[in-house]
């Protein structure tokens, strides 16, 4: 086996991001300020240095290196810099929600780090070592994070239920991960694809590829894999679902992108009818239990096994646009997914978790901007035209129909009309409902956010309008991505 | 000469038993851990059964990091079971029901 | 002979993995699963495997399974209720592992997956196994090699802050403010040669 | 000299006023009203400009096109012809309208109330712009949303229900038309409305087009058996909103029928015109008769206008039958116009007519038929509005509910006599549910004491009733008016939509 | 002399507009000065275009207004067409409508609406004008329309009252129900030939007299006859024809000048003008000649005996009006339109004359309207008695009075008519006479003569009624008697309304011409009658009224006992309301119900719409019971998913 010095240059986002990491360990190690401001505007600088750096460094580059195991493509930048980004405006929100509940400490932001690490990671896999890798820092570092809140009930238990399911999941991948190395003889990606095209019968590839759909499904919370979402997301302190339910769907994405679109894409065909099976199912789903939920997060959680649904359409149509649609989703959704939790954690208080939908009573009389921001939110998660929301949906629905794919295309949307019902409900509480009688609006709970962090609520809100009205480059960045 | 499908079957009996160890094991953490080290076993005899039929080393240093990431799967997985146990007083599978529907 | 080997340990092997399903202690579970792994090392040696056939063994059963037990006898659970419901759920459980087995055996054993008739050849006598993997640990498998790390250092921080408490009454470190100590706050000079006790239990 | 931007700006007037007034918020509610009613004035005044710089029969005019998404050929296109252009001053008016009634019935929040309004106007008048697929449909969507939270926030006590109703029903439909769109863009090679016409598309998937356009359409109309949230939605929405539902929302749905169920799809078209037109006839009919019988006074006037909407539908559809494209086929034109006509009078009757109940809800906060009786002894004004308002619901000669009803009875008679003697009951049935609304209602002895006590007309509301009543009457002695704005239009479509049909065959 | 014909038209417009749009400004005196300027000049210019018509010389005029609406190539307008027949309509129309204005003012003095009914009876002209001026169906449909909406209007003047707004209601739906008719007659025309305009349509006829239509399947209708027929179901809904004449009598809950104006003497003879206007259509078609025939015959008939049971006097003239209608409606279906033409004329004066003075008469006796309570009112009332005497000769053919002539014209007309169905139709109409003198009779000795049955408050106030009302009452009067002795020459029996093309008749001998044939003079047509049953039937009728109501009012009962079945179906109307409310209204209303309930409520959005929701909402909890919450649960469902994508693999690749 012949060895050839890696290019380390191209791997500089995750260099600059684990020696900042290493920093902010350090240096919180000498903070001693509760609020860990240092800490936590460092651990904001290195996502946003790394964001650039990724789409710097590897825009418009197409290089294999590490010996096959790290790809840097426009692909990776583009992964790269959105997972920095939507942790960078994930993490945005977490201070407020931490430090009264005695959570704020630095582990907080060195985990999540390490989780962005992970999807680096993973955006990059070249190989299937690389990304099991990445997946493994990731899900390790999530699972960290759920747990984080200790003398949570809930969180213990959101924690362990997605432990072991996300080690069963794991297990399953590796299992496939093992038939494809066997049927290849290579760990490599590329040669992988080599093989799956050359290939007349590839019936261990394609066991191999049952199970490592498996794993992917699990991470990207598709139904059937989806039973962790709703308890994780509801369990885990708001600032975790918030982190879990942006930055991660993106890195799924990318999972998926490289295991099975880079390495196994030759195959489409007979993965396809799986995808289907997925993405009916998760859509049907999602969309349903959604209706009867009470808790705000939870609903939330089926809304996300929906919306994976959806990303799971634009799989299905297993074209270059398709899968540009699937990242444009997903970004898409972490973008709306973090300002809906991100309201969360502002309008809750020390004592006073805003989670269920109830809680959100007469939101429009006590706090007509945040109910703005809801009601975008929401509009958009609907798919309503004018929010970014649309143009996700669009995306997936264009592909799949010019994939010929005009049933499924049908069922997503009547699906979609379903989903709009528990968003209007939501809508319905906030702006319909008048706070309970008795209750003051003076004595409601105040939001317990700092200025700087309502201000990135509002950014946030506005993005989900501005986006959904101009989305030119961001679909074009998402489709470049793809080379198309 | 061990084949190659003695190896994969014995894979696939482990991966299997594994599997249902989960269905069976209805109370106790730990013991689902154990299940899924019982799967990543077989996974681990895949590799290894590949990777001596291919001479390749690949699997071999894949099975590598498996462990390595099954040790800290394991630390972190027990540090949330300590968790568990100390905000709940048992850690009983059956009782995680706090969350549903 | 290697095939007779074979056969016997992993017939131990399935036995012990069985085992560790159904047996009532969890820690006798425990030690079947250290059975297993044993047996595994052995087939792993077996195909070739040396290193990392002695890794299992040495980093399994030595760290991670004696963990395991730690842990086991630390929350010191009733074992009693924990078997409960097993009969009912052993039909289930084992149609569920029959059915994966069948279907991944049908797989395995297809003429299609051209598997069948393949056998593992003997490891050449000159090939250094150990050798081989640490030759290509540090340069093909730089970067996994790097992640790993990065893994393990995530679990040390992992572990640490779910499990490090801090509660009050008992001593504990503040490491920032170790770290952020100054030695005018810890030493106090004191006029004159000869320490005084006053001066000497302060710098305690 | 207006080309390029007049579209746009009375696109975009109105939703920027709708952020201004939102952005003045609860600061100041005269600043509030006195703003949202500045920006529909002028927004009306520029549409104005629209009306009189139009040209008859000069095709696609005040055109803009800019790129909007271009990856995917999406267009910021606008432009009206004589089909639209009349909706559109029809909305800006309907707002102005619905913004100055609100000066004083609304007490809740009246600044996200004008926003919405203001928001939506805009929203509404593009989509009628729209001359891109996807443009159109993000008009067509948004729109539902400020709809919705009118509904929600300011209507009756069973809102919550109607509004959900509301958005679930009409969303169902469209998204059906998005797929619709996806496919045609897949054949077009563009999202150009205009390039969709004409295209040549085989039967079979012009059937599966037409029919998902239709579920748009026929939910938007609402054509029966798609119409029940229709009721629900205006019963409980607040005065503007039933207004602005009855006058412009609705017209949507039709519009959609002419602007691409017909020249995108006219083989389908003309395959399931019988469908559409046992629909449109059902909907006059049965659902006259289900008005009749209404308790409460806004569930009929909605029941009405699905049976009035009915016509605009038999209209649009009966050209098939009656002579399309034939030397001497005057009937299709005239079931065209009349359909077109109506849609325009029934703004006018419809917004009149909830106005009304407006303000008599505005006094007694009853809806209930039973709760009157003689209003026409206390309110005199009123009463006379009242009954000229329901004499043109009627479709009463000389007022403009007669002029769509006459043309498209007059057509679908060239269709089939039985087409034309159905939906002339309405002549019958529809007096019959006008008129003794305004029997229950309006004459008669002095209800109740509650009654007793009603004051009649401010200035305020004399004064947008008499301009409706003006535009009612207007329209029904000069439709040529409106006709000749529409007319070539409608003929040019006509042509093209033969034109398809006889290179199909 | 177009200028004459926008005044004539807008005078009472503008009038109508001021009196109800400034009412409160220019007050009561106000009010009804402007009106009746306005209708009094209107009628006085109306009678200068008769005038010239028919011997100043002049040409029919016919030209457009200005354009309605273009639809491709039809044009749709409004425009005038005056000839003989329209300006003899214009000169009855303004002025009956001037006395009823006049009479108002006396009749209305203290009714608070009074500026509102100067406006309606002035709108009421315009719209009136407007019909009978109509150049094309168009305009006339909409005159047509807009007389029913000032009938609608005037019915339900007195708003508070129950019956007053119930039977408002009725006339405008009945009144629909021939409109529906007529809008499809027009509809047939305009789809035949491409135009609304009388002129063209006739032209267009005349070069294809067997056009067809087809109708259903495949059979071919004659066009003439499928248009007719049509149109006729018009004219029987506003002139009051059986099927859809119960509306007429219920519209006396109107105030009594609109009475005298509209359901009597103008709008409900709308429909015989119509069909005059439209003879040369209504020549192609035999059967609906025949058609109209009947109907008019049986409407004269039978709508004459109910008149014998009423005892409200407003309606006993209303039954009254429905008779003449018919007698009018039944020379028409002989092609004797200038004899229904003639009779409307007459008939406009006497008749408003009845009820201008029953109006008198119940003014005077403080709105009571049972003649049960009146009675010997003679001396008491001797104008009003005297002109109403006058109203009465006329109305049922005293020779010399114009009713005389018009009437005897008719019936004579459709004597001399062949066929079956003529025969019968003359045999009513004969009949007929007699009833008619009979209730006439009776309305008058019951009101004038014998006991004075009168409610003593009543009594204590009753005199003469003012000027204001007796005016026109004279006025009236004085046409009543004398106008046939100097038209009935020229314009029944003459060509006056074919001269002009007014009216054409295909025919080559019509009974009409075959009276004409026999016309001596006025003196000659008197003497003829008596050798005709009709006048002793007239003779008797009044005897038989004399005997039962003056001589011998024991003698009832003995008369009405046997009759009793009879007389309880004539009280009943012979069941047309029942009918009507309880079978149509009622029938139509409990479908309406059972549509809201069944179809509305419980299939469309109880069992489609909500009950998807349900649906929806079901499947929904069985999915979220499914999430227990349980680990194994959980891991449960990930490997079943698992096995069932392998599983899906398996089957799809191994076994395929």
């Amino acid at each position: 086996m012949s060895f050839e010095m890696p290019q380390f240059s191209l791997a500089l986002p995750e260099m600059w991001l684990l020696a900042a990491t290493c920093g902010v360990l350090l240096v919180d190690l000498f903070s001693r300020d509760p609020q860990r401001t240092l800490t936590f505007y460092l651990t904001q600088f290195s996502l946003l240095v790394t964001a650039a750096i990724a789409l710097g460094s590897h825009w418009g580059i197409a290089e294999i290196t590490f010996s096959g195991h790290y790809v840097a493509d426009s692909l990776s930048g583009v992964l790269k810099a959105a997972v920095a980004l939507l942790a960078a405006l994930a993490l945005a929100y977490t201070r407020p929600y931490l430090r009264p509940r005695g959570l704020l400490q630095g582990e907080f932001y060195l985990l999540a780090l390490f989780a962005t690490q992970g999807m680096l990671v993973i955006a990059s896999g070249g190989s299937l070592l690389s990304l099991y890798m990445g997946l493994e820092l990731l899900s390790l570092s999530l699972y960290a994070l759920v747990a984080y809140h200790r003398d949570s009930r809930q969180a213990a238990e959101a924690a362990m239920k997605y432990f072991v399911l996300g080690a069963l999941a794991s297990g399953i991948l590796l299992y496939g991960m093992s038939m494809v190395y066997g049927a290849t003889a290579s760990l490599e990606l590329a040669r992988i694809a080599e093989v799956a095209a050359q290939t007349d019968d590839p019936l261990l590839l394609l066991f191999g590829m049952t199970f490592m759909l498996v794993g992917v499904a699990f991470k990207l919370g598709a139904a059937p894999f989806h039973a962790w979402v709703p308890d994780v997301y509801q369990g885990a302190p708001t600032p975790v679902t918030l982190f879990l339910s942006t930055a991660p769907k993106v890195a799924a994405v990318a999972l998926f992108l490289r295991l099975l679109v880079d390495g196994l894409g030759p195959l489409h065909d007979q993965l396809q009818p799986m995808l289907l099976l997925l993405a009916v199912v998760s859509l049907l789903l999602g969309n349903l239990a959604a209706i009867v939920q009470t808790n705000f997060k939870r609903l939330l959680a089926y809304s996300a096994i929906a919306h994976a649904g959806f990303i799971m359409v634009g799989f299905s149509a297993g074209t270059d646009a398709g899968h540009a649609a699937a990242l444009f989703y997903t970004i898409a959704y972490g973008i709306m997914a973090a300002a809906a939790f991100g309201l969360l954690t502002v309008l809750s208080r020390s004592g006073f978790e805003a989670e269920e939908i109830a809680d959100l009573r007469g939101l429009n009389e006590r706090h007509p901007v945040y109910a703005g921001v809801l009601l975008l939110v929401m509009v958009s998660m609907t798919g309503i035209p004018g929010t970014i929301g649309f143009y996700a949906k669009y995306l997936v629905l264009k592909s799949a129909v010019e994939a010929g794919l005009i049933p499924l295309a049908i069922l997503a949307v009547v699906a979609a009309v379903i989903g709009a019902f528990y968003y209007l409900r939501v809508l319905k509480v906030a702006y319909f409902d008048r706070p309970a009688e008795g209750e003051q609006s003076a004595e409601l709970p105040r939001p317990g956010a700092s200025a700087a962090v309502r201000g990135v609520l509002l950014v946030n809100g506005a993005a989900v309008l501005v986006l959904g009205i101009f989305p030119e480059r961001l679909i074009a960045l998402c489709q470049a991505a793809l080379g198309l | 000469m061990i084949e190659l499908s003695d190896f994969l079957i014995l894979g696939a009996l482990l991966f299997s038993l594994g599997v249902a160890g989960i269905f069976l094991n209805r109370k106790n953490v730990i013991l689902l851990l154990m299940c899924i080290e019982l799967i990543l076993l077989a996974v681990n005899i895949n590799f290894i059964g590949f990777s001596a039929y291919l001479e390749d080393l690949a699997g071999q240093i894949f099975v590598f990091f498996i462990l390595t990431v099954a040790a800290a799967e394991a630390a972190i997985g027990l540090a949330i079971v300590v968790v568990l146990f100390r905000s709940r007083g048992d850690i009983n599978v059956a009782a995680l029901d706090a969350m549903r529907g | 002979m290697e095939q007779l080997l074979f056969y016997i340990f992993a017939g131990i092997l399935l036995f012990a993995a069985t085992m560790v399903i159904s047996v009532r202690n969890p820690v006798h579970a425990a030690l079947f699963l250290v059975l297993a792994f044993f047996n595994a090392a052995i087939i792993w040696v077996l195909a070739g495997a040396e290193f990392l056939g002695i890794a299992l063994v040495v980093v399994y059963v030595g760290a991670v399974m004696v963990l395991f037990l730690f842990v086991l006898m630390m929350l010191d659970i009733n074992t009693a209720p924990l078997r409960e419901g097993f009969a009912r759920y052993l039909p289930v459980g084992l149609l569920v592992a029959l059915l994966m087995a069948v279907q991944l055996g049908a797989v395995i054993l297809s003429e299609r997956a051209e598997l069948i008739g393949g056998t593992i050849p003997e490891p050449a006598a000159d090939v250094n196994n150990i050798q081989a993997i640490g030759g290509v640990l540090y340069t093909v498998y730089v970067y996994p090699f790097e992640i790993a790390a990065v893994i393990l250092l995530l679990a040390i921080v992992a572990a640490i802050s779910l499990t490090l408490r801090r509660r009050g009454g008992t001593h504990q470190q503040d490491v920032a403010k170790q770290l952020s100590a100054r030695p005018e706050e810890r030493v106090r000079m004191v006029k004159g040669m000869s320490g005084s006790s006053e001066a000497r239990r302060e710098n305690q | 000299m207006f080309d390029g931007w007049l579209l746009s700006l009375i696109i975009w007037l109105p939703i920027l006023g709708g952020a201004a007034v939102l952005a003045i918020g609860r600061r100041s509610e005269a600043a509030v009203r006195q703003v949202a009613t500045g920006f529909a004035g002028v927004t009306f005044l520029l549409s104005l400009a629209l009306w009189f710089a139009f040209e008859p029969g000069g095709g696609m005019q005040f055109v803009e096109k800019r790129a909007w998404v271009p990856t995917f050929d999406i267009h910021y296109h606008l432009g009206v012809d004589g089909i639209s252009m009349p909706l559109v001053v029809l909305t800006a008016f309907a707002t102005l309208l619905v913004v100055i009634a609100g000066r004083t019935g609304i007490q809740y929040r009246p600044a996200q109330y004008m926003g919405a309004f203001l928001i939506m106007e805009g929203l509404m008048i593009g989509v009628f712009a729209a001359l891109d697929a996807i443009l159109f449909y993000v008009f067509w969507e948004a729109m539902l949303v400020p709809m919705f939270l009118l509904i929600g926030i300011w209507g009756g006590a069973n809102r919550i229900y109607a509004t959900i109703k509301f958005f679930l029903y009409t969303f169902l439909g469209s998204v059906l038309m998005l797929i619709a769109f996806l496919y045609l863009r897949a054949q077009a090679g563009s999202f150009g409305i205009l390039d969709f016409h004409g295209l040549a598309i085989g039967l079979e998937a012009q059937i599966l087009i037409f029919l998902a356009l239709l579920a748009a359409f026929a939910v938007k109309v609402p054509m029966w058996p798609v119409h029940t949230w229709l009721p629900d939605a205006h019963t409980e929405a607040p005065t503007g909103g039933s207004v602005i539902l009855a006058a412009i929302t609705l017209k949507m749905g039709a519009y959609g029928f002419l602007r691409f169920a017909l020249p995108i799809t006219p083989e389908a078209s003309q395959e399931l015109a019988w469908l559409v037109i046992a629909m449109s006839l059902i909907a006059i009919v049965y659902i006259g008769l289900v008005a009749m019988v209404q308790e409460d006074m806004k569930r009929l006037i909605a029941y009405s206008s699905i049976a009035h909407m009915g016509f605009a539908t038999l209209g649009f559809f009966v050209i098939f039958q009656a002579g399309l494209g034939a030397d001497a086929g005057d009937g299709a034109l005239m079931a065209m116009t009349g359909g077109y006509v109506q849609l325009i009078s029934h703004g006018f009757i419809s917004a009149a007519l909830f106005l009304c109940v407006g303000v008599l809800y505005d006094r007694m906060h009853t809806r209930n038929i039973a709760d009157y009786g003689g209003v026409v002894n206390r309110m005199p004004i009123f009463g006379a509005f009242f009954v000229v308002f329901a004499m043109a619901n009627a479709g009463l000669p000389g007022t403009s509910g007669f002029v769509g009803e006459f043309l498209v009875i007059l057509g679908s008679f060239q269709a089939s006599f039985w087409y034309a003697l159905i939906a002339g009951l309405t002549l019958i049935v529809g007096a019959a549910y006008s008129l003794w609304l305004v029997k229950r209602v309006v004459f008669g002895p002095v209800g109740n004491d509650r009654v007793a006590a009603l004051q009649d007309l401010d200035g305020r509301e004399f004064g947008l009733l008499a301009v409706l009543a003006l535009l009612v009457l207007g329209l029904g002695l000069y439709p040529q008016a409106l006709i000749g704005m529409a007319e070539p239009t409608l003929v040019e479509l006509m042509n093209d939509v033969s034109a398809a049909l006889s290179a199909a065959r | 002399m177009e200028t004459v014909l926008y005044a004539i038209v807008l005078l009472p417009l503008l009038a109508s507009a001021v009196a109800g749009l400034a009412g409160p400004w220019i007050g009561r005196a106000g009010a009804h000065w402007v009106t009746i300027l306005g209708v009094g000049l209107s009628c006085v210019l109306s009678f200068w275009v008769l005038y010239a018509l028919a011997w100043g010389g002049r040409e029919v005029i016919d030209f457009t207004v200005y354009t309605w609406a273009t639809v491709g190539d039809l044009s749709l307008e409004v425009g005038f067409l005056v000839d003989r027949l329209t300006a003899v309509m214009m000169a009855t129309v303004t002025f009956v409508a001037l006395m009823v204005h006049i009479y108002t003012i006396g009749y209305m003095h203290d009714d608070p609406g009074y500026q509102r009914f100067f406006s309606y009876i002035a709108l009421f002209t315009f719209a009136m004008l407007m019909l009978v001026m109509a150049n094309n169906l168009l305009q006339l449909f909409f005159a047509w329309e807009a007389v029913g909406l000032v009938s609608y209007l005037l019915i339900g003047f007195w708003y508070t009252r129950e019956s007053a707004i119930f039977a408002n209601l009725k006339a405008f739906l009945v009144n629909r129900v021939g409109d529906l008719g007529l809008l499809l007659g027009i509809a047939v025309l305009a789809s035949a030939f491409g135009t609304l305009h009388y002129g063209e349509i006739f032209t267009a006829l005349e070069a294809d007299p067997e056009a067809t239509i087809n109708l259903f399947g495949a059979a071919e209708w004659s066009l003439a006859t499928v248009a007719a027929l049509l149109i006729f179901i018009g004219c029987m809904g506003k002139s009051a024809q059986v099927p859809l004449h119960v509306w007429l009598p219920d519209s006396m809950e109107g105030p009594t000048p609109i009475s005298a104006l509209i359901h009597a003497a103008t709008m409900v003879t709308a429909g015989v003008f119509l069909v005059a206007r439209l003879s040369p259509l209504f020549e192609l078609s035999t059967v609906a000649l025949t058609v109209v025939l009947v109907v008019g015959a049986l409407t004269a008939f039978f709508m004459g005996l109910v008149g014998l049971v009423q005892n409200d006097i407003k309606r006993v003239i209303a039954y009254s009006t429905l008779s003449q209608l018919g007698y009018m409606v039944a020379a028409l279906g002989v092609s004797a339109y200038a004899a229904g033409v003639y009779h409307l004329f007459t008939h406009a004066f006497f008749k408003a004359l009845l009820f201008l003075g029953a109006g008198s008469v119940i003014i005077a006796l403080h709105h009571e309207q049972d003649m049960r309570r009146m009675g010997g009112l003679a001396k008491y009332m001797p104008i009003t008695y005297i002109t109403m005497l006058l109203g009465t000769l006329a109305l049922i053919g005293i020779p010399g009075f114009s009713g005389f002539f018009s009437k005897d014209a008719i019936i004579e007309a459709v004597g001399y008519s062949a066929g079956g169905w003529a025969t019968l139709a003359y045999w009513l109409l004969v009949l007929g006479v007699f009833v008619t003198a009979l209730y006439s009779f009776r309305l008058l000795f019951l009101v004038f003569h014998g006991e004075e049955r009168l409610d003593p408050h009543a009594k204590a106030h009753l005199h003469e009624s003012p000027k204001v009302v007796t005016l026109p009452l004279i006025l009236l009067a004085v046409p009543s008697v004398l106008i046939g002795l100097v038209t009935f020459g020229p314009m029944a029996v003459g060509d006056f309304f074919y001269a002009d093309g007014s009216i054409r008749v295909l025919a080559e001998q019509t009974g009409l011409d075959r009276v004409a044939d026999g016309y001596t003079g006025v003196l000659g047509f008197m003497a003829h009658a008596l050798v005709t049953p009709v006048l002793y039937l007239v003779l008797a009728g009044i005897a038989v009224a004399w005997l039962l109501y003056i001589r011998r009012p024991d003698l009832r009962e003995q008369v009405t006992a046997p009759l009793a079945p009879v007389q309880r179906v004539l009280e009943h109307k012979y069941g047309f309301d029942w009918l009507y409310i309880q079978g149509f209204t009622g029938g139509g209303r409990a479908l309406a119900r059972g549509l809201a309930l069944v179809g509305e409520r419980w299939i469309i959005d109880g069992g489609l719409v909500n009950g998807s929701a349900r649906l929806v909402g079901r499947i929904a909890a069985g999915v979220r019971h499914a999430q227990t919450g349980y680990l194994y649960h959980y891991a449960f469902v990930m490997v079943i998913g698992a096995l069932l994508l392998i599983s899906l693999f398996v089957v799809r690749t191994l076994f395929a």
